[in-house]
């Protein structure tokens, strides 16, 4: 049987649809209008996607790839736009449309008394349609278009609060090292053009094997592997979309934007969306050891340096962001190594609990009223305990405690990789190994610092402070010094508590349920192509008998012992003796500057193509087209002519005998002229 | 019934001008609703042009051939393909919105006003129908001279210096375009283009030839390093004036290449492509850099437009290398499609991005980018658009910047990828220009008090605004029907690329 | 022995003289109120002329009193525009002579006299014809440009004109005296023959470089161009536009017959010697008129350059060629005459309008005049459409055509830089807003401006379709 | 003997005395006006000698021309510089020099 494209057509509109009408009729139709009809979209959308999700597994559909409209069409080349969907978009589809209805629920909440309220929920509703148009296509060319939608969207979500000049930095810095993501990707999409002769997918894949012995003629000297051109340049996109070092530097600033987007797109959605294209593009990253090897070291690093850095950051969301960072390194590393399912599950189970404790942060952060500095916080368990409860089920998901999804996904990564003998699988292996500690410490001092120990602010009351507010009234924190709040904190509202639980569930239970058919059983069928030799998850596979018993075994693991480790030392420090922290900062001060500077890659950054390039571009100006151009080539010539105009002036003195004597020149002259260069004086 | 269609194209607009003129400087509102009046039939006029030609063929077609002068052979010959379809109604459709735009925003003399651009657009359109050579030259020249009157008359303070400098540019290219032109004459006996693309010329002729054409063409593109002309001339123009110019005459150079280089002088164009090539990177990557620090929006645009031009020019000479060394002919047709559909989208972002600081301009009366910011919280529709347009101008798929660009790219890379590699840079530099300036007008708190004052867009803004939106979008979402109009032309020029003429 | 056929083919010619007369007692007779019937029948005699010679006009080329004097197509076309022209001056010039007091007989038969000078030389059949012609034509200009006593220019102008004039007829005459004593001939038919026949000697080299000299002089042709800036300036706008029109066309008819007729066996010579004159006046006429501040002497310095372009149609030596180079003097006349006419419009009782700032913003003031000069100038500069335009195209053509591509793109290159002070002009009109208390209405008369409009709107009008113009001019030359 | 030669040598001998008193002279415009004339004296010994030898009329026939056509421009010439005298006040060359550039 087959799906119907109206059904696949719905789920891509809907959202869109819901978009339009909060972005262009937000005032008519008010703030209610706006989240119910963009909600009402989600939800018809996130329905059908369960339902495609279920008949493509139980319904027996077979995976669905037609074409809807014809982009354009030049001599043999055919562009469109179309759908493929087989199970692995099925999953992103679930994934995107589930956690986006819960981010515009919770963020009725969260937004509650916000001014761009209407805005906000078209923009995320665009978001969702972007996204689903990249996990949907079947050609590049929509995923290229998928993919800079959901750029642009990020943009637009991130300067959401565009008054704020960090918000409006950090959206423009994300957009631009996007960008450079894109410009790789753009190069990678037209090398299969030019190897494989078309843009859509299933030909494209098709044709993979042929691109064997292919070469790419840099010079007349070098020449590259065509699969491995291709991939790596494919990769460069995934780097920028899904901030691998070294185009990882927007994320953590793109944290600007209003929570649940920090949940939905930087979190859940849109930085998979490179893992989710190289999963896609598997067979021709098959055909390429080294673009694997690249991937995996770079993947690696991440993993580990990133990591390392949420270590120090005091804000709440920070945390979680460089979290983030180095959970996708987990990703790109399975996707080196060849296990593309693996990856993908993390995505998934990433997805949710990643997601949950970005909402429950944000959660906090209302509680705070918008105060995200953890050294302000501390002792929140007792005035919001469902948040507490759901955060520390999202965080042992993440730090991979077993029996939780994250602890299958995850330790399914490590072990693939221990398993790899690719080249770098060494060095990728020690690094996702110290990962899972370095998890661990930041994701357990952040639970300590927000919901232990003793409260570390105070509540005052508003009219004291009165006149100290207008003094800071352009400071988000209401005007209140650091970690005064007008009243005690409370549990949030239940549009906010109820995805929270509901994204709890699967962060605790989805992977248990379906690593065995994701991972080990061949549930993605054609849509992940890996070959005999690479296949790692294979080889776990013969290990693998069952959810339960792999979860035994890791408690015997080395990650699992790292976990504890791990857990001893915070609990430590933080909950009995707190003074310590500061003690071990100023004992490792040189390390922790390395850190608390991201290793000062941002500076670089900023100081050689942001000042670098204003300075050249200045250079060029000036120096080139005023100076070179304007200035010598074309106002030089005119003042040349003007020159040799006053000179000639002269000779028109206004004395007859001048001008006589100029004809009489001239007479001479043609006698002269003619005795010189005419044929000469004829005859004798 | 379609018999003189072209000449009504041309002359309905110029010959339209006169009673817009004779409305007089008495009744202002009188001569705009004639202007307007004569703009949309002409634009009406321009969409029998759909019906009236068939797009599986890829002659001229429509033909219309008068003899003009006798005792010279020179004829008065019309006639279209689907390129100059394209741009013809690009051309009318500009001409509506200009005259829209400039409805109460001109109070001097709009009379003058309305019957220059009218005139302007039926000269722009006899550009793009005439199939001798003499003629073409006529209207490419006269252009000048209503461009020369609404720069100056209406324009900001330096107009006079931006003016001539225009004038005389321009007209430098041109002439020497005009020796080759009589040289051409004198040994074919006749203007005719088909005859003269006909004509067997030796390497060398070819070369001098190519590179007469070249100034010519390149100076109106403009292709580096002869463009500073531009940016003067967009800062002091009026916002119609920026429009028309950026829009439309832009184009009729790329179009001269298509109508003179590639048919007269390919060997020449191929052996010589290459400058043109590396040429076009440099407006790419080069010009972005210098887009990037200036201060002046009209400017930056003016820039920006140079470098997207680049992306027209790199098309149409890349398609020599696929068909003379690649021979890669789908390539060829990619690049070359790429360029056409640059060409027009371009005119409908870069109009719109003018029209987009028309709009502040009449508002604050500055263009410095330093006196705005944060418009969005007292313009928010503004903003709307202001950033559509702005994604559009960095090649934000979705929009119509980004087909051409994509294509182009694509192909480029057929042709050699470091090619593709300077030319995708866009990618990054345009978007570090355009958004950079979103940043500093758009967000941000408002810091200057006279920004506070400022009105949304009324409803006349909106209505030239939306316009440009719906084809921007248009164009991007669905390309199709606009290369499916282009392609029969298109494919058969690229096979004349590979006919050799010595 | 003269016939009555003589004097039927020189009947124009005779019945001007017989006019000019007339006019002359009229004028004494008169009294200064009536002055007007004296325009109005000055202007009309003019016409019917127009007339004699357009319906007296012979199939093939007719010669009378034994080849003395010569009516073919060319002179027949030649005579129509100077005539025109001469007419166009009238009408042009009257509310101009008023205003100055200068509304007397002595302009019109002078002017007339003049004018028959002009034909004279353009028909000329022999050496002695061509002097006489000049001289008729020149005197009486000497005479127009002191028409205004009281003024020191223009009486400076007169002066220089004059031992300039003077100085140039005297080395043509030489010439003319080596050619004769060559041939031993003065009838241009036979010197036409004798050159080729006989070949060349010294003698013949002298004579002609002699005449060229008193040629490029007529012409106003660099480095014999000296008087034309002082009397364009000098002389009263009324006369400068006589100057500029219908003497330049007489002009251009002396080059034809002396050089083509005369001594076209010769071209081989003297083309050579036409293109470096071409060079030097292209060169010194765009250059110094970039730094002019007076209108006319601007209009001057570009005669000059014009007359350079001429020159690269004469160079040809082929009918085309001198088509070419007949169109363009024919162009330019109608040009110069729309220019001036303009400014005599424009000027009144004490305000001359010939300093380029007079016009400053004139667009404001009158719009309609702005207009019709900014077709001039754009004319002149040679931008299509305008009628200026083809003409260039023609002359460049022949010059290219005759192999001198070198001569085409010096041509050009002058011509951009030519451009640029025709915008000024345009730019101070239309870009510069007006003096304060200063009005710039053209003067009242009702034919004025209308013959002022035509004249103008003709250019564009030649500009759209000047196929039949470039026939007769080719058919002319084809026999 | 006297031969051709002769007269023609005379005839440029006087035609060079009559274009250097042209532009040598700085002081009085009536030498140029005595110059001119001095010119035309020139040419007519050249047309006169070349009919002579040529034995052709019509060289004499041009002379006669020349001469009455001299008186003329004489006469204007003259009345051209009273009227400079009368506005200027002076006839000195050197002094007429209100239009240049």
């Amino acid at each position: 049987m087959q799906l119907s494209t109206n059904i696949l057509l719905i789920i891509a509109l809907a959202p869109l649809v819901g978009c339009l009408l909060a972005g262009f009729l937000g005032k008519q139709i008010g703030r209610v209008g706006a989240h119910s009809v963009t909600i009402l979209g989600l939800a018809v959308s996130c329905a059908l996607s369960f339902y495609v999700l279920y008949q493509l597994t139980a319904g027996g559909a077979s995976s669905y790839n037609q074409d809807i409209y014809t982009w354009f069409e030049i001599g043999r080349l055919h562009v469109s736009v179309g759908f493929l969907v087989d199970r692995l978009t099925a999953m992103m589809m679930v994934v995107v449309t589930f956690v986006s209805l819960l981010v515009h629920v919770y963020t009725i909440g969260y937004m509650a008394d916000d001014p761009g309220y209407q805005r906000f929920f078209s923009y995320i509703s665009l978001f969702t349609f972007a996204m689903l148009m990249l996990v949907m296509s079947n050609n590049f060319m929509q995923l290229f278009f998928g993919w800079e939608g959901v750029g642009l969207v990020s943009y637009l979500l991130i300067g959401f609060w565009y008054k704020r000049p960090t918000a409006i930095f950090a959206n423009l810095k994300a957009f631009l090292v996007n960008r450079v993501g894109d410009f790789g990707f753009l190069l990678g999409i037209a090398a299969v053009l030019y190897f494989l002769g078309t843009l859509d997918y299933a030909t494209a894949f098709e044709n993979a094997p042929s691109l064997i012995g292919k070469t790419l003629a840099l010079t007349s000297t070098t020449h590259w592997d065509a699969a491995t051109v291709i991939c790596v340049l494919l990769f460069v996109g995934a780097m920028g979309k899904s901030a691998q070092v070294p185009l990882h530097v927007w994320l953590p600033d793109s944290m600007e934007g209003p929570t649940p987007i920090s949940a939905l797109i930087h979190a859940a959605t849109m930085v998979t969306a490179g893992i989710f294209m190289v999963a896609r593009m598997s067979p021709f990253f098959e055909l390429s050891e080294g673009a694997l090897s690249f991937v995996m070291v770079i993947g690696a690093t991440g993993a580990l340096f990133t990591g390392l850095i949420g270590i120090v950051q005091n804000d709440i969301k920070r945390v979680v962001a460089y979290s983030t960072l180095s959970q996708l390194g987990y990703m790109t590393v399975a996707l080196g190594v060849s296990a593309y399912a693996g990856a993908v599950f993390h995505l998934m189970t990433h997805a949710f609990f990643k997601a949950l404790l970005f909402l429950g942060a944000g959660s906090v952060i209302i509680a705070m009223h918008h105060e995200q500095d953890m050294r302000y916080m501390g002792g929140l368990r007792k005035y919001m305990p469902i948040t507490w409860i759901t955060m520390w089920i999202g965080s042992l998901a993440l730090v991979a405690i077993p029996f939780t999804s994250g602890f299958y996904s995850k330790d399914a990564i490590i072990e693939a990789v221990g398993e790899s003998h690719r080249w770098g699988s060494g060095y990728a292996y020690v690094c996702v190994l110290i990962g899972a500690f370095v998890t661990a410490l930041y994701t357990f001092r952040q639970m300590y610092l927000t919901f232990h120990g003793k409260e570390r602010f105070t509540v005052v009351d508003h009219h004291a402070h009165a006149a100290h507010g207008d003094a800071h009234s352009d400071d988000p924190h209401h005007g209140h010094k650091p970690g005064e709040l007008e009243h005690a904190p409370h549990e949030s509202p239940w549009v906010v508590t109820l995805p929270l639980i509901l994204l709890a569930i699967p962060s605790l239970l989805v992977g248990f349920f379906t690593i065995g058919p994701m991972l080990f059983g061949d549930w993605f069928g054609q849509a992940i192509h890996v070959e005999e030799a690479n296949n790692v998850l294979g080889e776990l596979g013969r290990e693998f008998h069952g959810p339960a018993a792999m979860a035994l075994h890791g408690l015997l693991s080395w990650p699992f012992a790292l976990v504890v480790l791990a857990f001893v030392i915070t609990t430590y420090i933080y909950l009995f003796n707190p003074a310590m922290a500061g003690k071990i900062k100023n004992e490792l001060m040189p390390l922790w500057t390395v850190l608390d500077r991201k290793y000062w890659v941002d500076d670089v950054y900023f100081a050689i193509f942001a000042r670098g390039g204003v300075k050249l571009g200045r250079l060029f100006w000036k120096a080139g087209d005023a100076a070179v151009i304007d200035g010598a080539m074309v106002n030089g010539s005119a003042g040349v002519v003007r020159g040799i105009a006053a000179g000639v002036r002269r000779l028109q003195s206004g004395y007859l005998y001048h001008y006589a004597f100029a004809m009489i020149l001239g007479l001479i002259l043609l006698l002269g002229g003619f005795w010189v260069f005419g044929s000469g004086l004829i005859g004798q | 019934m379609f018999n003189h269609l072209l000449s009504l194209l041309i002359w309905l607009p110029i010959v339209g001008a006169i009673p817009v003129l004779l409305a007089g400087s008495g009744r202002p509102g009188l001569a705009r609703w004639l202007a307007l009046l004569v703009a949309v039939l002409t634009f009406v006029a321009s969409l029998c042009l759909l019906p009236a030609h068939d797009a599986a063929n890829g002659a001229m077609q429509l033909a219309e051939s008068h003899v003009w002068i006798a005792s010279l052979g020179v004829n008065y010959g019309l006639a279209v393909d689907g390129i100059s379809i394209a741009l013809i109604l690009l051309t009318t459709f500009v001409g509506i919105l200009v005259i829209v735009g400039a409805w109460e925003v001109i109070q001097d003399k709009p009379h003058q006003y309305m019957a220059a651009m009218l005139v302007l657009e039926g000269l722009m359109i006899g550009v793009f129908c005439a199939t001798d050579a003499l003629l073409f030259y006529v209207f490419f020249e006269a252009m000048l001279i209503p461009m020369f009157i609404l720069i100056g008359v209406w324009g900001g303070p330096r107009r006079v210096y931006a003016t001539l400098k225009f004038f005389i540019y321009t007209f430098l290219g041109s002439i020497f375009m005009l020796i080759g032109l009589i040289y051409l004459y004198l040994k074919a006996g006749t203007f005719d283009l088909h005859t003269l693309a006909a004509l067997p010329l030796t390497m060398k002729e070819q070369t001098w030839l190519f590179f007469a054409f070249l100034l010519a063409f390149a100076i109106k593109v403009p292709m580096v390093p002869v463009h500073t002309w531009l940016p003067d001339a967009h800062v002091e123009a009026p916002t119609g004036g920026s429009v028309v110019l950026a829009a439309v005459m832009l184009k009729v150079g790329t179009y001269g290449f298509l109508r003179f280089i590639l048919p007269i002088t390919p060997d020449a164009g191929d052996h010589f492509a290459w400058i043109v090539i590396v040429l076009s990177l440099i407006a790419i990557v080069y010009i972005g850099y210098v887009a990037l620090v200036q201060e002046d929006m009209k400017k930056l645009v003016a820039y920006s437009s140079v470098a997207h031009m680049g992306f027209v020019t790199l098309g149409i000479f890349i398609a020599f290398m696929l068909v003379r060394d690649a021979n890669d002919l789908d390539a060829a047709n990619l690049g070359m499609q790429g360029a056409m559909v640059q060409m027009i989208s371009h005119g409908f972002v870069s109009g719109a991005m003018f029209t987009c600081i028309g709009v502040m301009y009449d508002r604050l009366h500055t263009r410095q980018i330093k006196d705005y910011g944060g418009l969005i919280n007292v313009m928010p529709w503004f903003g709307f658009f202001y950033v559509l347009f702005a994604m559009a101008n960095s090649g934000l798929p979705g929009t119509s910047g980004f087909v051409g660009e994509f294509m182009v790219v694509l192909a480029s890379f057929a042709a050699n990828p470091w090619i593709a590699l300077f030319a995708a840079f866009t990618l990054i530099i345009g978007a570090a220009y355009t958004l950079w300036m979103v940043k500093r007008v758009l967000w941000g708190e408002i810091t200057n008090p006279h920004v506070a004052q400022m009105k949304d867009i009324n409803g006349r803004e909106a209505f030239v605004l939306i316009a440009f939106a719906a084809a921007v979008m248009a164009l991007g979402i669905w390309p199709q029907p606009l290369i499916h109009l282009m392609d029969a032309s298109v494919s058969q020029m690229v096979q004349q690329l590979a006919v050799h003429k010595i | 022995m003269p016939t009555f056929n003589d004097i039927l083919i020189m009947l124009p010619e005779f019945y001007l003289v017989a006019a000019a007369c007339l006019l002359l007692l009229l004028d004494a007779w008169m009294k200064p109120a009536q002055r007007n019937i004296l325009h109005w029948v000055s202007v009309l005699v003019l016409l019917v002329g127009i007339y004699l010679v357009v319906a007296g006009q012979p199939d093939a080329p007719v010669s009378a009193f034994g080849g003395m004097f010569v009516r073919d197509a060319t002179a027949e076309i030649l005579k129509v525009f100077m005539l025109l022209c001469t007419a166009l001056i009238f009408i042009f010039s009257r509310p101009y002579m008023v205003d100055r007091k200068l509304f007397q007989g002595e302009f019109y038969t002078l002017m007339i006299f003049a004018t028959i000078g002009a034909m004279l030389l353009v028909s000329a059949g022999n050496l002695v014809m061509v002097y006489l012609g000049l001289e008729l034509l020149t005197l009486c200009s000497y005479g127009l440009v002191a028409l205004n006593r009281d003024s020191p220019l223009s009486s400076e102008a007169a002066i220089k004109y004059f031992v300039l004039g003077a100085l140039s007829s005297g080395m043509l005459l030489y010439g003319m005296s080596m050619v004769y004593g060559a041939t031993g001939t003065l009838a241009l038919a036979e010197l036409h023959g004798a050159v080729v026949h006989a070949g060349m000697s010294n003698l013949m080299v002298f004579g002609l470089i002699f005449m060229i000299v008193g040629i490029s002089f007529k012409l106003g042709v660099a480095p014999f161009h000296m008087w034309i800036p002082d009397v364009y300036q000098g002389a009263p706008t009324s006369v400068t536009i006589f100057v500029g029109s219908t003497s330049k066309l007489a002009a251009f008819g002396m080059a034809y017959r002396l050089l083509e007729s005369g001594m076209g066996g010769m071209a081989g010579q003297w083309q050579m010697m036409l293109a470096v004159l071409a060079v030097a006046s292209l060169a010194i006429g765009n250059l110094v008129a970039i730094v002019q501040t007076n209108l006319k002497r601007l209009l001057a310095y570009s005669t000059i350059s014009h007359m350079g372009y001429l020159l690269l149609g004469l160079v040809n030596a082929t009918p085309e060629g001198y088509a070419a180079a007949m169109f363009y003097a024919i162009c330019y006349a109608l040009m110069s005459t729309a220019a001036f006419g303009v400014i005599l419009a424009l000027a009144r009782a004490g305000f001359e309008c010939e300093e380029i700032d007079d016009f400053k913003g004139l667009n404001q003031r009158s719009p309609w005049m702005a207009f019709l000069m900014m077709l001039a100038m754009f004319s002149l500069a040679g931008v299509p459409p305008m009628f200026g335009f083809f003409a260039k195209l023609l002359v460049l053509q022949s010059a290219i055509h005759a192999g001198m591509m070198w001569l085409a793109l010096v041509g050009v290159v002058f011509a951009i830089i030519g451009l640029y002070y025709y915008l000024r002009v345009v730019k101070v009109m239309y870009f510069d807003k007006p003096v304060e208390g200063q009005e710039l209405r053209p003067q009242a008369d009702g034919l004025l401006r209308a013959t002022l409009s035509v004249n103008a709107l003709v250019l564009l009008a030649l500009g759209l379709y000047w196929g039949p113009l470039l026939g007769w001019c080719r058919a002319a030359f084809a026999g | 003997m006297i031969t051709l030669s002769h007269f023609i040598v005379l005839g440029a001998v006087l035609f060079c005395i009559a274009v250097a008193g042209l532009f040598i002279n700085r002081k009085n415009v009536i030498v140029l006006l005595m110059a001119i004339e001095l010119m035309l004296l020139a040419v007519n010994m050249n047309f006169v000698a070349f009919s002579r030898f040529l034995g052709d009329v019509g060289g004499q026939v041009f002379v006669f021309f020349i001469l009455t056509v001299a008186a003329a421009e004489s006469a204007i010439g003259l009345a051209i510089l009273v009227l400079l005298f009368r506005n200027r006040s002076t006839v000195n060359v050197a002094e007429i020099d209100s239009m240049k550039g």
